[in-house]
């Protein structure tokens, strides 16, 4: 028993750290914005650092990293409000496509983690994804099996964000048997592994979010005066911060907790996923609701950087299962299937 | 207590609804923060003139209908039961046209309330400054006084922001120090200038949905006559206290836009009952008993009002309760659309119309303008409890 | 279209304030406490102040108020923390047997106005009833009909409440034929009747503990220092008074809206009454927790008074239908009714 | 990461298990706070202590059993799950244990931990005085040093309160001001004293259940010898911190607790789940989430604190979650209960034998005691967030 990360894991999120608050800063994401773009074009440096393949094994040219490790990567993407699609294809649709172990996704294995290829999954529970349209290929979960096709196979139909850093599109596709990865039989284990991985590593992300929100607040209220003083040093701004650091700090290992079930896949791993989910919504939505209270009206404007992770919030809070999905499955195991609860049923 | 309406009020809530029904736009009109909806909402103002709807409270005299607070609360809630667009004058009806009828000289009224009753003349409001915020008092702009061929001026310099309605409207009202000595809220007055004037230059602030909804003003040596000066030199911060009173009072919010808001968080939820969680039908219901319960307390409040009761710090808590229920409303429907709720307002697919996701932007900012609702919570705390400074 | 108290109704309740706050004291509850009683002999003067016959016709001995106006002495009561039951046998019991005008029902109706009589009413939403061990007389309302036994007919059981100013009971009774009022017919209106009146009257009573208690923590928050000031003069602690002091100014309304709905005799009368329930009981247990943190360390003695305040929130908030009682009953109109919501539907 | 746990582990957790299920009184045991019970509990303490059950952190050389933060958590676990009864010696085992350890001589080690461990004497704790409350460092009882015979001794003269266990317990600590020209935190000396010293007058404070869960403590001349100071003179103020520390800490509210209190809550809600509303139904399941997470955050905490990792202002996040926590529990255990919430123990009526609504009068302590939750906010705002004092 032991619930802490391996020096490996944190000495690779302290180099993507680094990596991406050197990179992807503020001002290049105001940028992008002024120019309507959404890419800020290190796709190959994401794949140098080796987070492209962090999950995938040695012989596909990966890392061989467990997604508990993952997780600590989309915190970080999350906290600078990267725009790349990183998470989506290294942290979701690889180790969707690594589980299926054919030579043929095994070279597109390859080619993700190298950065050459770009993989998304589509699945029905997102009705948008972002940036299929830069995508490569595609990895379609239906329920009468998984196809691959390539983007420019699909019709992709544009949508809009209310983030602008989202370059969403719906998609329509309609596959043929020689797209078909595997049949009706074996699909749900696929998709159960989609499920598992987009809705925790979306809520890692919120979580990063929540940080990089709570951060800009803090830093604000030491800056910003008001009647002669530092907003932050009145005890309304204090206990605003608190509430939001303790929900924040207490959100981190549910997060945690689901990761671990999922690279261990555990029984009880949706169970666990689907709290981590509810959680980071929860946090998300009250660091957002509170770095914009304490921002005043200047949080209310394009001119500070917080409406962007505000919006990335709203825009993903939703993604993989809403908290209604999640909400219903804690609700039936708790109420209606005869979950173990009550000390000692933790880790059992 | 008397909650039915009379014959007279009925008859008078019928007359609101048959004009509304006949003339309310039947698409919703652009946002009124672009130059296009701004003057379509111009427009609106116009035809509500052209029914005497414009300023239904105010004293004939004025351009208004002399009505009482029940036929304002009526008259609202058949205006936004009918959706009828966003009122481009709130500044004018609700902020300035009440503190110039209890300030102003009689010129002044004359030649202000009319036509901004008639929507000819749309006023912005000027507060804030960038260093004071929720600190009001902490005031630099000046307003020096010189007389010139005979003529007494100010001459503005500085720097207003916040100012809603600023980028497209005619005029615009502020305070401004006009001792240079003075500090805080002393020395201070009350000034009414166009906004076309030579010196001012405006600069949009873009907020979150992307609209400059207002804008910065600066003033690089700004004539205005002294005769645009409301009530006494060095009585601004007075006569700002009492329209900050308006704004945060009874008739800023009225229950009727609440009331709409949770009839149709109501009607979403229906929409997809079966995939939701109990949280979400607690949140609706709760919205519906608090959308209520607001709109008990302002009856019972203008009730008070019209024995001649006065309005005081209990706006503060006017201001908390629907600030409160606004966001949690907006918060819950963005719940409800789960996946959808990112689908802007230029999206087809976005869930009626978008304007879930914009209405929460917008309730966001309820709790911060207007005097923070932490501002508010000391108010309530000193002056209804008591409590020491 | 008005929304305020007669001038009658506000004179009245100005003389019941006064009467109680200067007879029912915090000092005389103390001594009742520690002498282990639950009445201060009272009930003779409640009856010459009117407050007894309040809502009784005049022919029957009453003043012929409405229950607008009742909820404002109900208010007094709470705010006193009354132990008398004032409000039962006054604001209950009364109205239901009014309701009957036999010559039977007349003469008790005068007796109880006149401080005589005491009733009660029984009745299946409440499992055990305050000071039923000093009623004379008991009307029980069942599926079956409405009864009026004496209380030495009734077999009570002892029960032991939380707030050591209510002495409450258990009844089992067995009426027969004579003790009849009404049968299985006509039983359905008195029900309502007891119902509404019962769940109004308790909401008004919690608003006005809501308002002693919000009293008694400003009042504490104003004398007691600490850091070298006095802890109101602290914005966690104004924040905390406030955001009470805010839900208690919004749920009085709703409460007067549902005693005017109840003396109109409206047909959504009892699901205002089910809202003014709802209001009450949120904002007293807000009052007490809120009420508790500003009084620190001394709110959890027996020392300070605050403790009858809250124990009676907490002994009163169930009775004549909990919360969630009430909230089904919003449910049911809200979600499968078709009841008419949004503007101009308020008061139509 | 590894979230299993070890077949050492799981072996120790059978021990416990058969070993709880064997001794545990199959009836509850009265309340601590009366004077039956705390002997009953005290008896308890030294059942334990036949098992080595007593204080397991603590080193053997102690009277404990040297077990890491997992085998503790595990421990506990077991420990809630089979309701066993309140430690009356908890003042000992987290506070002054602790302490003791970090800052005793080898002589007052020897001295004061095996009777602890033994339940042979039982401690109390007292911190406050009437006029500090939070303000912990408004200190004014005074310990003045005198000689006598060759002895020293420091007499103790003032006021404790919200005494803890001081109604019964045998020996009390805390701290006093022995250096009388100093202020706030400064001057103070950490001392032990026995309760039945000459000159020590104990009143019971009655809290809301009835019972004298607190004392106030009178000193009048009480002779210490100086033997009985833990640490410097003047260096009571760090050491009390640390203490304090303690308290809020890890190992203060065992996270085993409230997944109990969580379990009886689910289990209370399907006794009636078809009268209650849906807010009752997301409260219980937030009840669960909440309490897994708090857990999980535990595992989380002494996983880095075996790795070396120290604890800081993450004890106040702890005490504010948990305190919450248990207060919503049990205020939703209230609703649930509805009419028969009014019910004590002492009525054969009352659901669960009235524990919910003695947990909630206990779980409104929770936010105010050891150090309010007002004052965890601002620790956390200025050491966490580094936010101006």
């Amino acid at each position: 028993m032991k619930f802490s990360h391996t020096q490996d894991q944190l000495d690779l999120r302290d180099a993507a750290r680094d990596y991406l608050r050197g990179s992807c800063t503020s001002e290049a994401l105001r940028t992008l914005v002024e120019n309507n773009e959404t890419s800020l074009g290190n796709w190959q440096e994401l794949a140098e650092l080796g987070l492209l393949g962090y999950l995938a094994a040695e012989e596909q040219g990966g890392l061989a990293m467990s997604v508990d490790g993952f997780v600590l990567l989309a915190e970080e993407a999350g906290y600078v409000a990267l725009p790349e699609p990183l998470l989506e294809v290294a942290g979701i649709a690889l180790p969707v496509l690594s589980a299926l172990k054919t030579d043929a996704t095994n070279t597109l294995v390859e080619n993700i983690c190298a950065g050459g290829q770009r993989l998304m999954v589509s699945h029905p529970l997102n009705p948008n994804l972002n940036q299929l349209d830069v995508a490569d290929s595609v990895l379609l979960l239906q329920d009468d099996g998984a196809y691959l096709m390539s983007a420019t196979e699909c019709d992709l139909r544009p949508a809009d964000s209310i983030d602008p850093l989202r370059n969403i599109q719906s998609i329509k596709a309609h596959p043929v048997e020689k797209h078909q990865l595997v049949g009706k039989d074996k699909v749900a284990t696929l998709d159960e592994l989609a499920r598992q991985h987009g809705a925790l590593i979306t809520a890692a992300e919120l979580l990063g979010l929540s940080a990089g929100m709570i951060n800009m607040a803090t830093e604000y209220a030491k800056e910003r005066k008001q009647f002669g003083n530092p907003i932050g040093s009145y005890q309304a701004v204090k206990h605003h911060l608190s509430n939001a650091f303790v929900a924040l700090e207490f959100a981190r290992p549910v997060i945690y907790r689901a990761a671990s079930a999922v690279s261990q896949n555990e029984a009880t791993a949706a169970l666990s996923v689907s709290h981590a989910k509810i959680a980071a919504i929860d946090v998300a939505t009250l660091a957002a609701e509170t770095a914009i209270q304490i921002h005043g009206g200047m949080g209310y404007t394009f001119e500070v950087d917080l409406h962007l992770w505000m919006k990335r919030v709203w825009a993903i809070s939703g993604l993989w299962g809403d908290r209604n999905y999640h909400a219903q499955r804690v609700d039936q195991a708790l109420f209606a299937d005869s979950l173990a609860t009550g000390p000692a049923t933790t880790f059992s | 207590m008397q909650l039915q309406y009379t014959t007279q009020q009925e008859a008078f809530r019928q007359e609101v609804r048959s004009w509304l029904d006949a003339h309310v736009p039947k698409q919703p009109l652009p946002s009124l923060d672009t130059a296009e909806g701004f003057e379509l909402h111009r427009d609106w103002e116009r035809t509500l003139k052209s029914g005497e709807w414009g300023m239904i409270t105010w004293p004939e005299d004025y351009g208004g209908r002399g009505c009482d607070l029940i036929e304002w609360l009526i008259f609202e809630e058949e205006y936004y039961r009918a959706d009828a667009p966003l009122r481009v004058s709130q500044n004018g009806i609700f902020l300035l046209g009440p503190t110039l009828m209890e300030f102003g000289s009689p010129e002044q009224k004359q030649r202000f309330l009319p036509p901004m009753a008639a929507g000819d003349e749309i006023w912005a409001q000027s507060w804030s400054e960038p260093n004071a915020g929720s600190d009001m008092a902490a005031i630099r702009s000046k307003a020096t006084r010189i007389t010139e061929d005979g003529q007494d001026y100010y001459v503005l310099n500085g720097q207003k922001t916040w100012s809603s309605r600023a980028v497209f409207a005619d005029w615009a009202f502020g305070i401004f120090r006009t001792d240079p000595e003075s500090s805080r809220h002393h020395g201070l007055s009350f000034i009414l200038y166009p906004l076309d004037l030579e010196g001012i230059t405006i600069r949009p602030i873009r907020q979150l949905d992307g609209d400059p909804g207002f804008a910065e003003i600066f003033y690089d040596d700004v004539k205005v006559p002294v005769e645009n000066r409301l009530g006494d030199e060095g009585q601004g911060w007075g006569i700002a206290m009492a329209t900050a009173g308006f704004e945060r009072g009874l008739m800023l919010r009225s229950p009727a836009r609440f009331q709409r808001t949770a009839q149709k968080l109501i009607d979403l939820y229906k929409r997809s009952e079966s995939s939701l969680s109990p949280r979400v039908r607690e949140s609706v219901m709760q919205a519906y008993l608090n959308a209520e319960a607001y709109c008990f307390n302002t009856y019972y409040t203008a009730s008070r009002l019209i024995d001649g009761g006065k309005i005081g710090a209990e706006a503060s808590c006017n201001k908390i309760f629907w600030s409160e229920l606004d966001r949690r409303m907006h918060r819950t429907a963005m719940s409800i659309m789960g996946a959808y709720a990112e689908l802007s307002e230029h999206d087809p697919n976005a869930i009626d119309a978008g304007s879930w996701l914009d209405g929460y932007m917008f309730s966001l900012a309820g709790p911060i303008y207007a005097g923070s609702n932490e501002i508010q919570r000391n108010i309530i705390a000193e002056r209804c409890l008591g409590l020491p400074r």
